[in-house]
């Protein structure tokens, strides 16, 4: 197995609010690998987006580290920057409406090539917009008279003009039209096959998720709960949580249809301000035992490069 | 933007004024000039606008003192707006230790009796021109556009194209002035209208206590004239009504600018405009 | 026998030069207690469809054409007295985004009285509490926050605040505009499955708006397609799933990747939704179809009933297409 | 709720900086400027006179007011010592009145007048724009925005002025100047009321007429604004009266962003309509001002300044304690 | 309903000269600059000036005086019949007290006062002893500032913060009622003088505008106020009872010359300069015709008698011509609108009060010089405080300024080079830095005599040396403004015939007037 380009280890980052603080993400510990794509599922607040930021240095983690070609990272991320990019989630939003898409590829052209003349740079522009599959013609249109989609192509195509090994996608697709999604997805897969990049993709939709990476992350509540190759996890489950989600992923081939509607009520995520002790899945947790709310579970190592947190699977 | 009769019909009286203040003196005739013939004389074809009690033209010094008035409003509505972009785009920006200080300023000078302030200020700097008193208005009046801008750039540095364009290496310099400031430009813009239509009404205020230099002629300190020599008592309404009904129109101009422009980059507004609404009616009667 | 019956609706924004059609006669029949899906994509006039429907437009959009009939009577045609009679009482509705559905400045409690006051005159200020806290109880909100403030709950409880509040006067109908997009999956189906249970005690019918399809396959009776402003193809959970007539249809469904039948590279459907102001004339799928053939850029095709669904298509033709 | 009330001290803690700031900017503002109380009161005893002042009086009022060049420190010290004694100081020009004497005078004339038309203002411009917002695109709307629009933007002090000339000189209906009936015994009688409501009514109604414009297109664009969002649709689809639509839902969400500049106007009530008070030569602090800067007494317009700017920061205090009631949402904001 | 309906035999004056409200500080030779209003109807001075008499001094509570040891003493004799108001005697050790109080308290010196000593002679009788020959200053003695103040009041009172709110004085009235918006003081039954016609006297404030409707209404009697065009929009709509009168205060508005600054140390320049100032378009615009000042800047409606026969009835008319020549003879040209002479350029400016409105009369001026003689004069206005101090300070160079003062001595004694300081040094007098040898001789000369035929021939040679030299160049003669409602009360003096003058501010004047007044009958 090749060595990591980019690794979270044990990292934790917690926010002031007022008095109180936010574990947005706890003990968080991740390896991305040239070439692979690993997904980062788990429910709105649990702390995808933070972690996503942690990687690309948007914050500085309150402790554990992040390695980058197994160096721990420090200092202004100038340099940091040309490995590692992120793909924001709105399209809208990433893309500054006054600029025509010509202007943000030639900037990020000339920031990070000696580019001699126009000739050079046009040609490096047309490059960098052929690879995420658009014409030509749409150099110089603004980002609204683009659709989503291809607004998130011209986002991606900055961030490629940059030549990183890890592309960050924090819900790259998630405001998409439905029928555009999978084009954004077959393009990801695409990028990782040619180039070799490492991919962290980042949704609550688990069964894009599949549909896309190849290793699977679920977090819940700022922490990890389980991870391991995708048919695995989602065949079987090793945390309940896991399990939680993939019930309540709509599934048209489900067979049962009425009793899945006899969801039983969990209640909220808990709050990250004061979050359980132990496990912070146990308050929801159909099996939970004693320990489970006093201690927080170790990591258990499993074969096939699995692993998950839960009480269970350690005492087994 | 034109589109919106509030813009086209803000933007011709504003335009009209500024043509009148440069180019105005040139046509208006000596607005100092006596004629002793003609003293306190009300409209007539000698002199459109009438004569004061000095026997001098009012037309030619309502066209005088739209550059006297419009000289102070426009100078201190650029360094009001200059001063706010200053404080208020790096604290938004910035965050941080810079935001503290520089929000505390900002809220400091927005919780100060600003026209009282002035006028003291004004008071102590006895003797001032057009350009000292621009320069106190401005000072002292930049504090709420730079709350707005503050908040405006807290909210566009967070903003995800800004983050994008860091990530690819843009320095901050650039990240301020080609990504922040351009989303800036109507918030500047409507301040900058706000700040004029203020220094008018300033200046005017300032000229009418007697504090600015009654020496130069603007809009102000013909009213003050007027009212010194009680020509509101005397019905001598020709001289006092031409200046006011001036500062109305250019802050009615200045305000349905804004208002249109607010229209435009506010859908909501764009609605509920009296077209909209009426063209609805229209169709659903149809 | 149907509660709602809608036929050949169609509400256009005045705006710009030219009306912007964004309900293009629209026609469905709704049954006592059942849940119509409605699926589309961004700008495909579902939103537009349910304002219509409650008669909440405000200016620009305008009704131009159509029947809303509610029980016999036309809702188009009644003046906003009439229309406050039948509010909440008949018809409920749940937007889309909970957040700013709730008026941040009053007591979550306070907006159920107001509303259970209003309908009904004789409750007074403490009963209507007290009903108050037993609605939240019922989508498993405890009681004591019926004096909370919307902002003081979290995303998924104001979701189920509002679901609860559309049950306050036992309507007949509640209209709900994709009630779960802002909460995630393990709190959408908490959601949803209350509200099949609340149907099932108190026995409304559902306009279920959403894009997630894959969603509605689960949830909804019947499901319509909606496209370009009209709906391109109508019918029962089922039989859309398993035989989508419409290519649209069919691009749709296939858009959602399986979570656990096997793997194979899907395309979604390549090109993007039309614009509404600049519609592509005939078909409004045809730009993006796959099974176009001549004349789909020129004919626009109803929807025609074929078996156990409608379906707007040229592919199958109606008995006056084939002039 | 802890929240707020961190909210609250820390506004607690600005405004407790913030008059901090404005006294030392008090006691330095006369220091800085050219010019010194002595020489303002030659001036003005040769304005009065009309000859000059001899030379043997000008060393003799030196040496009363002068030493402008003493330790600035000490002066600082013995400032802060007079100001916590509520001392502020002797008027230059009333001499020997104490300047808060004159202020307390004063300020009730500015408090009825300036506050009442604030308060009035305010109802007004904001009861119309919910109005004019609510039926945005009305004929009424229509005709009234932009009427205030032109009304907003006429000077207020012109508009002073040609009242007086209307209703004081030309009709006769009101006093031309002063608080009340000088010839009547103050008290609170029935006749001495009625004489500050006839001498009242013709300012207020100038600082109402060209203040509530104001009030109103703010107003009407937040409630345009506001009646577009869900919750007020919620509240139409409830079925509830159209007026307690527009009023709890509506009008009570538009309220709060003009409600902070409400806040502003309350605190500027004591630096009162300061032209408008002038011209009608009303006997409230403006006017007081307005005399201190004409003669140059710096004790007076330092004490009233200092006044003005302690009220601005007491009623934004208010404003913020009343925002915490207004608006459960408030957080923790700079 | 008006205060004066109520007011039974009341006088009701419009003050409009302070604010809206009064202070109550009756302390009245303290050093603050507002204090109560008509303070001189409660303290009375030992003597009067009688300005319908060419500023000749007379008694009041002084019976007669007398010179002695050539100027330097004055022997004063009292009135036996004062009283003050709290029925104690008059006497010579009040005046010895009063007399004494700026002596010993500077600061109380606010009159100005020249004595060095004072001494009682007997119980009616003071002696004042000088350090000058002082005949020409005995009119301090006639300053309301400098009043009488009852020794057994003041004595115990610290009088720097003492404000006196309950007034003992000799004069004929006593504060009855004090508010903020309205004085009213009553009047004595046994005032010295005689007995006044009116049980009280109102003051209330007012601003010039308002006064203006006031005094139409008659809801005012008596103001002292300058009303533009008065004849036509007062005094025109009731002739018999609206009085509008003019007396002149023996000074003029003048242009002064900077006299120690090129080109106006010229005298060339100068008269150049006075030779082109369009009085008439002046006097026009201000609205008060025929107001034009003489050459001498002496009124001739106050010193008649004293004026050269050669000025009288003689007002410089615009004369481009002599101008031009007057410039040619001193080698000057005009370039440009700049004065022009050895290569050197000079364009002056105008120092004016901005805060008296003079902006426009200013450019009447401008317009003048520049149509006359091609020159461009700059105006500079500024508000009274930086008025003054340019003007102190000879920062100008020629200022818009008043001129005047008691007697032609009065008028005159500012020209003396015993005021002179260098520009840049702050001046009380002689702002113009006049600096002549000649005329020091004259001034000095005028100090040295009480005798009148002397003092005429004096006076007659200043006169000259002004018309001649021009150190400074009267336009309009200024005046004591008396505005008057006589529905009430008739007997009021006329410009045409008077002994003293009906304005209220002027002490023994103001109380002659009021003991002159009869209650109209309705
Ligand atoms: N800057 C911040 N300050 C304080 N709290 C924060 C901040 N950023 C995130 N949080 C909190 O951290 C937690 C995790 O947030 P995060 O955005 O990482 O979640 P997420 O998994 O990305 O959710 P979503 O699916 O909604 O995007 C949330 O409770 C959030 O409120
Ligand atoms: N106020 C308006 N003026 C003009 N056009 C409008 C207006 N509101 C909506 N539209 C247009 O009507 C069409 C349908 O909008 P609608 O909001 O109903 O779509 P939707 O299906 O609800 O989309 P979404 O899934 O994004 O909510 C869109 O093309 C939109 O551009
Ligand atoms: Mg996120
Ligand atoms: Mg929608």
């Amino acid at each position: 197995m090749s060595q990591p380009v980019l690794e979270a280890r044990a990292v934790s980052k917690h926010f002031a609010a007022g008095r109180s603080t936010v574990r947005a993400v706890e003990d968080a510990t991740l390896a991305l690998l040239p070439g692979r794509i690993v997904a980062l599922v788990g429910e709105s607040g649990s702390g995808k987006t933070t972690l996503a930021r942690l990687l690309a240095r948007f914050y500085a983690p309150t402790s554990g580290e992040i390695r980058l070609h197994g160096e721990v990272v420090k200092g202004k991320p100038r340099e940091y920057y040309r490995d590692v990019q992120l793909i924001f989630q709105d399209p809208f939003g990433s893309l500054n409406p006054l600029h025509r898409v010509r202007y943000n590829l030639e900037r990020a052209v000339k920031l990070h090539h000696a580019v001699r003349s126009k000739a050079d740079l046009d040609q490096k522009v047309v490059e960098l917009i052929n690879r995420v599959s658009l014409a030509e013609s749409y150099l110089d249109k603004f980002p609204h008279e683009l659709s989503g989609g291809q607004r998130q192509r011209v986002v991606i195509a900055r961030a490629l003009a940059v030549e990183p090994k890890v592309l960050l996608g924090d819900e790259p697709i998630s405001m998409l039209d439905v029928s555009i999604r999978l084009e954004m997805l077959n393009l990801l897969e695409r990028l990782r096959a040619e180039d070799g990049l490492a991919l962290l993709y980042i949704t609550h939709d688990i069964a894009s998720a599949r549909y896309l990476c190849d290793d699977i992350v679920v977090m819940y509540a700022g922490r990890m709960v389980e991870g391991g190759p995708k048919e695995d996890v989602i065949a079987d489950p090793l945390h309940p949580y896991t399990q939680l989600l993939i019930d309540s992923s709509p599934d048209p081939e489900r067979g049962d249809r009425n009793k899945l509607f006899d969801a039983e009520d969990l209640g909220e995520p808990p709050s990250l301000i004061d979050p359980p002790a132990g496990c912070r899945f146990h308050p929801r947790c159909p099996v939970a035992m004693d320990i489970c709310r006093t201690q927080a579970p170790p990591r258990t190592e499993l074969t096939d490069g699995r692993w998950t947190h839960c009480w269970l699977q350690e005492k087994r | 933007m034109l589109k919106s009769w509030k813009v086209r019909i803000g933007l011709s009286i504003l335009t009209f004024f500024v043509l009148l203040a440069v180019f105005g003196p040139v046509v208006g005739g000596d607005p100092r000039a006596n004629d002793i013939q003609a003293i306190s004389q009300p409209p007539s074809w000698q002199h459109l606008f009438g004569t004061t009690q000095f026997g001098q033209d009012v037309l030619a010094q309502t066209i005088a003192g739209a550059r006297g008035s419009m000289l102070v409003g426009i100078l201190a509505a650029a360094i009001g707006t200059l001063i706010a972009i200053l404080v208020g785009v790096p604290a938004g920006y910035f965050g941080g230790a810079v935001d503290n200080g520089l929000n505390f300023l900002t809220n400091l000078f927005l919780v100060m009796p600003v026209l009282p302030l002035i006028l003291i200020v004004a008071g102590y700097v006895q003797g001032t021109g057009p350009f000292v008193i621009a320069l106190i208005i401005g000072l002292f009046g930049w504090s709420g556009g730079a709350r707005t801008l503050r908040a405006q750039a807290l909210s566009l540095s967070s903003r995800d194209f800004v983050l994008a364009m860091r990530m690819v290496g843009e320095p901050h310099r650039r990240l301020i002035f080609c990504e922040v400031l351009p989303h800036l430009t109507g918030w500047i813009s409507a301040m900058f209208l706000h700040g004029m239509i203020g220094g008018v009404m300033a200046e005017a205020g300032l000229a009418f206590l007697g504090i600015t230099d009654s020496g130069s002629i603007s809009w102000g300190t013909m009213i003050q004239a007027a009212q010194q020599q009680s020509a509101v008592l005397r019905g001598l309404w020709w001289w006092f009504v031409p200046p006011g009904l001036c500062i109305a129109l250019i802050g009615t101009a200045a305000t349905l600018v804004n208002f249109g422009v607010d229209e435009v980059s506010n859908p909501k507004l764009r609605m509920a405009r009296r077209s909209v609404v009426v063209r609805t009616r229209k169709v659903a009667e149809a | 026998m149907s509660v709602l019956t809608v036929d050949g609706l169609t509400v256009e924004y005045v705006t710009g030069d030219r009306p912007v059609r964004a309900c293009d006669d629209v026609s469905f029949e709704l049954r006592r207690g059942e849940i119509l899906g409605v699926a589309g994509e961004s700008g495909s006039g579902k939103s537009t469809l349910i304002t219509a429907l409650t008669r909440l437009q405000r200016p620009p959009a305008v009704t131009t054409a159509g029947r809303i009939e509610f029980h016999g009577t036309d809702l188009v045609g009644l003046s906003p007295d009439q229309l406050r009679k039948l509010r909440w009482t008949s018809l409920a509705i749940v937007l889309q985004s909970a957040m700013d559905a709730l008026n941040p400045v009053m007591r979550v409690g306070a907006q159920f009285v107001d509303v259970l006051r209003t309908h009904d005159k004789t409750l007074n200020s403490k009963a209507a509490w007290a009903r108050a806290a037993e609605l939240l109880g019922m989508v498993g909100i405890s009681a004591d926050r019926v004096r909370a403030y919307p902002h003081e709950l979290s995303g998924g409880m104001r979701q189920r605040a509002s679901i609860a509040l559309a049950l306050a006067c036992r309507p007949e109908l509640v209209v709900m505009d994709e009630p779960t997009t802002a909460v995630d999956v393990v709190m959408q189906r908490q959601i949803l499955a209350q509200v099949l249970r609340l149907r099932k005690e108190l026995g409304f019918a559902v306009v279920f708006v959403t894009h997630d399809l894959s969603l509605l396959l689960e949830l909804a009776d019947r499901i319509a397609i909606m496209y370009g402003g009209r709906i391109v193809e109508i019918g029962t959970a089922e039989s859309l799933y398993t035989k989508p007539r419409h290519p649209y249809t069919r691009g749709l469904r296939d858009s959602f990747p399986p979570l656990r039948s096997e793997l194979r590279t899907l395309t979604g459907i390549p090109g993007s939704p039309p614009d509404l102001r600049d519609p592509p004339p005939g078909c409004a799928f045809h730009p993006r179809c796959p099974d176009r053939f001549d004349g789909c850029d020129r004919q626009r095709p109803d929807l025609v009933t074929i078996e156990d669904h409608a379906v707007a298509c040229r592919l199958y033709p109606s008995g006056d297409d084939q002039s | 709720m802890t929240v707020r009330w961190a909210f609250l001290a820390r506004r607690l803690g600005f405004y407790l900086a913030a008059a901090a700031a404005a006294i030392g900017l008090n006691f330095l503002l006369p220091r800085l400027m050219p010019g010194d109380p002595s020489s303002a009161i030659v001036e003005e005893l040769e304005r009065v006179s009309g000859q000059q002042v001899p030379a043997e009086t000008l060393l003799s009022i030196r040496a009363i007011f002068g030493n402008p060049h003493a330790n600035l420190a000490q002066q600082f010290a013995d400032y802060l010592r007079q100001l916590s004694h509520g001392d502020l100081g002797v008027s230059v020009v009333n001499f020997p009145v104490p300047v808060a004497d004159l202020v307390w005078q004063a300020l009730p004339w500015t408090l009825l007048l300036v506050g009442t038309t604030t308060v009035t203002a305010f109802a007004i411009g904001t009861l119309l724009g919910v109005v004019a917002g609510w039926k945005a695109g009305s004929r009424l709307d229509a005709i009234l925005t932009p009427f205030t629009t032109f009304l907003s933007s006429v000077p207020y002090f012109w508009v002073a002025l040609l009242a007086l000339w209307v209703f004081g000189f030309v009709l006769g209906w009101t006093p031309l100047s002063g608080g009340y009936d000088a010839d009547l015994p103050q008290g609170f009688t029935l006749a001495y009321a009625g004489s500050v409501l006839h001498h009242g009514v013709l300012p207020a109604a100038t600082i109402v007429f060209s203040a509530f414009g104001g009030w109103l297109l703010g107003m009407r664009n937040m409630t345009v604004t506001t009646v577009r969002e869900d919750y007020v649709l919620l509240a139409q689809a409830k079925g509830l009266s159209p007026r307690r639509v527009m009023f709890r839902y509506a009008a009570r969400n538009a309220m709060l962003p003009s409600f902070t500049g409400f806040a502003m106007a309350l605190g500027g009530v004591v630096g009162g309509a300061l032209l408008t008070e002038i011209v009608f030569s009303y006997p409230g602090i403006g006017y007081l001002l307005y005399e201190a800067l004409q003669k140059r007494d710096y004790p007076m317009m330092q004490g009233v300044f200092l006044l003005i700017t302690l009220a601005v920061l007491l009623a934004n205090l208010v404003a913020d304690l009343a925002y915490v009631l207004l608006d459960p949402r408030i957080r923790a904001r700079g | 309903k008006t205060p004066a309906s109520s007011a039974g035999a009341a006088v009701v004056y419009g003050k409009t000269d302070g604010g809206t409200t009064f202070v109550r500080n009756y302390n009245v030779m303290g050093p603050a600059t507002d204090k109560a209003p008509n303070m001189e109807l409660v303290y009375e001075p030992l003597m009067r000036v009688d300005y319908g008499d060419g500023g000749v001094v007379k008694p009041w509570l002084a019976q007669s005086w007398a010179f002695s040891d050539q100027g330097k003493a004055l022997t004063i004799k009292l009135r036996g019949d004062v009283t003050w108001s709290d029925g104690q005697k008059f006497t010579a050790d009040d005046v010895v007290y009063s007399l004494g109080l700026p002596i010993e308290k500077p600061d109380f010196s606010i009159a100005g006062i020249t004595y060095k000593s004072v001494a009682k002679v007997d119980a009616g009788t003071v002696k004042v002893v000088f350090a000058e020959p002082s005949y020409a200053t005995l009119n301090q003695f006639a300053n309301i500032l400098l009043p009488m103040v009852p020794k057994h009041v003041w004595s115990s009172q610290n009088l720097n913060t003492w404000t006196n709110p309950d007034p003992i004085g000799t004069g004929p009235f006593t504060v009855q009622e004090f508010k903020p918006q309205q004085i009213t003081l009553q009047a004595r039954s046994d005032y010295w003088g005689g007995k006044l016609p009116m049980t009280t006297y109102k003051i209330i404030p007012t601003s010039a505008d308002a006064l203006k409707a006031q005094l139409l209404k008659g809801d005012i009697d008596w103001a002292s106020a300058s009303w533009p065009n008065g004849e036509k929009e007062y005094v025109a709509k009731d002739p018999d009872k609206h009085l509008y009168q003019l007396y002149s205060n023996g000074g003029a508005m003048s242009v002064l010359f900077n006299t120690a600054k090129a080109p106006f140390d010229d005298v060339h320049v100068r008269r150049a300069l006075a030779l082109t100032i369009d009085r008439t378009a002046v006097v026009t615009t201000l609205q008060r015709p025929g107001t034009e000042a003489g050459p001498t800047g002496l009124s001739e409606q106050l010193f008649a008698d004293w004026l050269d026969p050669a000025y009288k009835g003689k007002v410089q008319k615009v004369d481009a011509a002599a101008a031009k020549a007057e410039l040619a003879k001193g080698g000057w040209t005009v370039e440009n609108g700049a004065l022009v002479k050895d290569g050197k350029r000079y364009q002056p400016s105008i120092l004016f009060n901005a805060d008296w409105g003079w902006g426009n009369y200013a450019d009447i001026l401008i317009n003048t010089w520049k149509q006359t003689l091609g020159l461009q004069v700059k105006g500079a206005g500024q508000p009274s405080a930086g008025y003054y101090d340019k003007q102190n300070l000879g920062q100008f160079d020629l200022a818009a300024a008043s001129t005047g003062g008691s007697g032609v001595y009065g008028v005159y004694r500012f020209l003396s080079s015993q005021y002179l300081t260098p520009v840049g040094k702050s001046a009380t007098l002689n702002q113009g830095r006049w600096n002549d040898p000649e005329t020091d001789k004259i001034i000095a000369a005028m100090q040295r005599t009480d005798n009148v035929d002397e003092l005429k021939t004096l006076g007659r040679q200043l006169q000259k040396i002004v018309v001649d030299k021009t150190p400074f160049s009267p336009i309009y003669n200024n005046f004591y403004f008396v505005d008057i409602n006589a529905t009430r009360w008739t007997g009021w003096p006329t410009p045409d015939d008077f002994d003293h003058i009906p304005f209220v501010g002027m002490g023994p004047d103001t109380i002659l007037t009021m003991l002159k007044l009869q209650r109209r009958a309705s």
